[in-house]
């Protein structure tokens, strides 16, 4: 069940000078909605840029949902102009999502705005029956971390330069991490070159991931071919597979990264 | 509220309504299925097929512009014979029409594709003479007039079915072109595909699209479009399929004064999924406010 | 903070930067310059001019398109002997350079205004052949290799200064034109001009403008051009004069980074009179964040 | 004296279902600001519409300026959305303006939204010394007449629907008080059929008027030509002249109506 058409924006919040995050009304003709689904969303009401953009739950209410978002480019810093009470018109859920009943262990790893789709995750999951740990990385300062650190058994927060924390990259501690548990499952969102060195770092260890992948799109539901994603078919061949239909979850033995 | 009649008679292929969808922006229906009533929409020009099934151009694809965006799919397709099996049923659900877009490497293939689909429940062949020409050192057959002879023969040599023939703007003169399609006997001729363009990353300094560039469509080469299909009406005699940016109803109305019988919605449809309908809804608004019954009437009524 | 080396040289006519503004859009330069400093533009190519004062086309002349404009101003212009009398001197108090753009009915009028212009105070003469030839049909001379050879040889010939040919962007072939003109000694090539485009009034059932069609600019056409700039920058070796849909600096970056060694503003001078202050600004900025010193490295310098 | 750049919306007002003024902050750089003369504004701050558009002052005070707009097309619906407190870009004052210096006796016309830039003149003369008549028409329910009101020592509005006005057209009531009238300059804005038979009428009388006319507009100072109004040039010859930078304002003895 998809819908099309204009939702009211309940309640802008300013995050940081780079972040926002808009919590929208939950219309019923959307049905299910699941975490590492994304809705696309008009960037303005005069329709320039002219494409939706893609965003991810980061948050499913009863009634409501949430949306974290960066401002990036025209797209997303118009986006930040909507004002409570407008409307915004936005087609979705869209994608597959996260796999993730019955696992029991799992690890989260994100990196910036890749952390908002696996907010949406952890907090669906039941605390009583999940164990979480959590890698999360940033650039400068953290953000959005509250609901990891309230819900994992183990965190670990690093930054690229905000020596409050811990300095450096995710896969430094997802490897040790790695070597001291095992896990029924692991979910990764971030930018394209962690998804991919992590990737690495699973593919050696023989394990798999959930990855949440980002590419350009148009249509969002598959229908026009933009969006895709090199993944496996039989032992050699490769197929273009859809990031907006097929994705953007995709595990990590299945995709090619050649770039 | 008078009864409009929608109808319309592209020289055989008679559809329900002049609202149709572009080719490549629609796949075979399956998703858009999802989020409209494909029975609204007079006719769906498939994904472009090609003999073989293409996996398509390696991603970056698609990069947006101002009011528009380059795409390099690369003719991405599961190839005619799996449309044949698998797809045309699915469609014959819906009361529309359906055109099988097709595209060859060499002549010889469009004629064999011309030749399968002949046999099948479809209801037109749409010729794209947009593809590079393999044996012409990649240039596209459509913007050659001795090659458009040739192919557009052979092809409607090759098939009786209802044949429209999809120019390439990149031209220099379209009229030549048309008039070359229609004394080949092609039933319509379709117009615009996308125009050649390129965006580039000057952080990485390298262009977005990783085939360089592509073809660029939207709002953006509307009044390109829209000057092509009425030079192209004006000297032709065969109805004409415009497309090329159209948005909303006042764009759609604006090709069909301007000669078309029919026209397409490509891109609108990923900026707004309800286009069609809404543009079909919008068409039939004008009709009555201005107290027309019958959309022909409409068709290159322009007073110039 | 570094000096950055910002002249670029357009194969002897040398610009201080490579941001200058396109033909038609600046009229004199002399409204501008209440406006903005023109000290800071590399060129200015004046309006349009012809042998004998014009009146220009009937209004209306314009219509806005999504992200572009259709204009249909048909050469209002002064004429060649009031340019020289009335508009040189006051152009000569900036540091700018002046190009002087010229358009004929015929070839001989093209020769004319060339020999006219030779002994004038003007940096360079840009040739346009986007005009209709009144010879040829109304064709313009730009489309026709023959007529474009023909034109640029004579006014070779006639005219010693630096000369800019201004090529049309509605052709199939782009590099064979472009060639065609290196051949025959122009010292620089600009492009592009305006695109055919077409705007319909659906409620008067009539063209917005009084001419039918006119000419498309601004960001809309922006793909299309670089997308021309880099083919034709690939097959020449004099230097290239990038346009068309120029509105930041990140535009005229991807001009340059295509292969022009010098861009033109045109549209975007209405919505920002800034702009090409804003753009040389932000070539500068970007130069220094990347720690380039010579524009010059930058043109053509696409890792593809 | 002309400014470009961005000021502040100070107020925003909705008048009714079509119409609504801006206040914004006049700045030192636009030195004198004359009624008739106007900006070009932005209709959004994403820049789409892409070209700004053409607005009179309605009235100039000592730190603000107003603009009164009707809803039209794309653009004029967009600038609504600005909000109080927001920047809008633009570009001004342009155009020549009004002519007023030295006249005891006027009589202005208006029709529709071309009353603004109307109300704008009144509103500079002194009472002390100019006699003003008003002839104001609407298509449906009036509007902006109350400073007319104040201001006026004859004034006749008219309607095309709402009878609780005279109905009808500006034309009869224009040329029964130039019967009865004789002034010293008539000022007109509204409507080209409007303008147009006016000028008929006052060509057939043999006198002359200030008519605000419209076009489409690109540079809006003169510069690229798009902008055309026919004039006479000699005795039986023609010119393009620029609506923006010769004009808005043009006598009406010398505009060539021919469409
Ligand atoms: C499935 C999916 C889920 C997503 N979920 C989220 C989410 O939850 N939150 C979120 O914030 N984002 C999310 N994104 C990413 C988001 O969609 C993009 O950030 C957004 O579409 C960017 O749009 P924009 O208009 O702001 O930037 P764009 O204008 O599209 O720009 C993108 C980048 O290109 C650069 N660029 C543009 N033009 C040029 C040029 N000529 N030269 C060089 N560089 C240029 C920009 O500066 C920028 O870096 C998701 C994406 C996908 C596919
Ligand atoms: C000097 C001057 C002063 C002015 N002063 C004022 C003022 O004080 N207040 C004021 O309100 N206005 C004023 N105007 C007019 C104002 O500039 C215009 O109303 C405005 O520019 C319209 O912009 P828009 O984007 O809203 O409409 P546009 O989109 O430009 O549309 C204009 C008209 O064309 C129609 N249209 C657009 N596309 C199509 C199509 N494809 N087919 C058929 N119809 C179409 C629209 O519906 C509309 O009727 C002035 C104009 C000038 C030149
Ligand atoms: C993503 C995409 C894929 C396309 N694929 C095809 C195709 O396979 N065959 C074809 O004839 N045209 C193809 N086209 C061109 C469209 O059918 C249409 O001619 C063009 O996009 C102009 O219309 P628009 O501006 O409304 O999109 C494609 C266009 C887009 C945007
Ligand atoms: C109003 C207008 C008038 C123009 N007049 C001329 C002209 O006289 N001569 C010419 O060579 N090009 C003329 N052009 C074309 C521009 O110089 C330029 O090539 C074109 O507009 C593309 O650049 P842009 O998209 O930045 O405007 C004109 C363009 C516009 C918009
Ligand atoms: S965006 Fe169209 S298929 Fe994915
Ligand atoms: S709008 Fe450019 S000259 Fe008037």
């Amino acid at each position: 069940m998809k819908f099309v058409g204009k939702v009211k924006l309940l309640k802008k919040q300013i995050i940081n000078e780079e972040n926002f995050s808009f919590i929208i009304e939950r219309k019923n003709e959307m049905g299910l909605v699941l975490p590492g689904q994304f809705f696309n969303l008009s960037a303005t009401k005069v329709g320039y840029p002219m494409l939706k953009r893609p965003i991810s739950v980061s948050e499913v209410g009863e009634n409501t949902i949430e949306f974290t978002i960066k401002i990036i480019g025209a797209g997303t810093k118009a986006m930040l102009d909507y004002n409570e009470g407008e409307s915004i018109e936005l087609v979705g859920p869209l994608g597959n999502g996260f796999e993730y009943y019955g696992y029991r262990k799992i690890l989260v790893i994100g990196g910036g705005i890749g952390i908002a789709p696996l907010k949406g995750l952890i907090n669906s999951l039941k605390k009583e029956t999940v164990e979480i740990h959590s890698v999360l990385g940033y650039r400068d300062v953290p953000y959005i971390y509250e609901d990891f650190k309230a819900r994992s058994e183990k965190i670990e927060i690093m930054s690229e330069n905000d020596d409050r924390y811990r300095i450096g990259y995710v896969t430094e501690p997802v490897a040790s991490l790695l070597e001291k548990n095992s896990y029924d499952m692991i979910y990764v969102c971030g930018p394209h070159p962690m998804l991919r060195s992590l990737t690495d770092l699973f593919n050696s260890k023989g394990i798999r991931a959930q990855l949440l992948m980002e590419e350009k799109m148009a249509c969002g539901i598959g229908a026009c071919l933009v969006c895709t994603c090199k993944t496996k078919s039989g032992d050699f061949g490769f197929k273009h597979s859809r990031m907006c239909k097929d994705g953007p979850m995709f595990y990590s033995d299945e995709v090619i990264f050649d770039e | 509220m008078n009864k409009l009649k929608m109808k319309v008679d592209l020289n055989g292929l008679i559809l329900n309504n002049p609202v149709t969808v572009a080719s490549g922006t629609y796949g075979f229906g399956r998703e858009y299925s999802e989020l409209i009533d494909l029975n609204q929409i007079g006719a769906i020009s498939v994904k472009g097929l090609t003999l073989e099934p293409r996996e398509g151009n390696e991603g970056r694809r698609m990069v947006e512009t101002p009011m528009g965006m380059i795409n390099s799919v690369g003719l991405q397709n599961p190839g005619v014979h799996y449309f044949i099996e698998n797809e045309i049923e699915f469609l014959r659900q819906f009361d529309t029409k359906i055109i099988a877009n097709i595209n060859g490497n060499t002549i010889e293939e469009y004629c064999e594709m011309a030749r399968i689909l002949s046999a099948e429940d479809v209801d037109s062949i749409e010729l794209n003479i947009s593809c590079p020409n393999v044996k012409n050192g990649g240039l596209a057959f459509g913007t050659d007039s001795l090659v458009v002879r040739e192919v557009v023969a052979k092809v409607r040599k090759a098939s009786k079915k209802h044949l429209i023939v999809k120019l390439s703007p990149n031209v220099t003169d379209i009229k030549t072109i048309a008039k070359i399609v229609e004394e080949e006997g092609a039933d319509c001729i379709s117009l615009i595909n996308t125009m050649a363009g390129m965006a580039i990353d000057i952080h990485g300094r390298k262009p977005f699209l990783r085939r360089g560039s592509g073809g660029l469509s939207g709002p953006a080469i509307k009044p390109i479009a829209l000057k092509m299909v009425y030079d192209v009406h004006s000297v032709v005699n065969i109805p004409v399929l415009g497309m090329g940016g159209i948005a909303n109803a006042t764009d759609a109305l604006e090709f069909i004064l301007a000669g078309a019988s029919a026209i397409a919605i490509g891109t609108a449809n990923f900026s707004n999924p309800y286009a069609p309908i809404e543009i079909k809804k919008g068409i039939e608004d004008y009709m009555r406010h201005y107290g027309e019954v019958d959309i022909n009437t409409l068709i290159g009524n322009l007073r110039i």
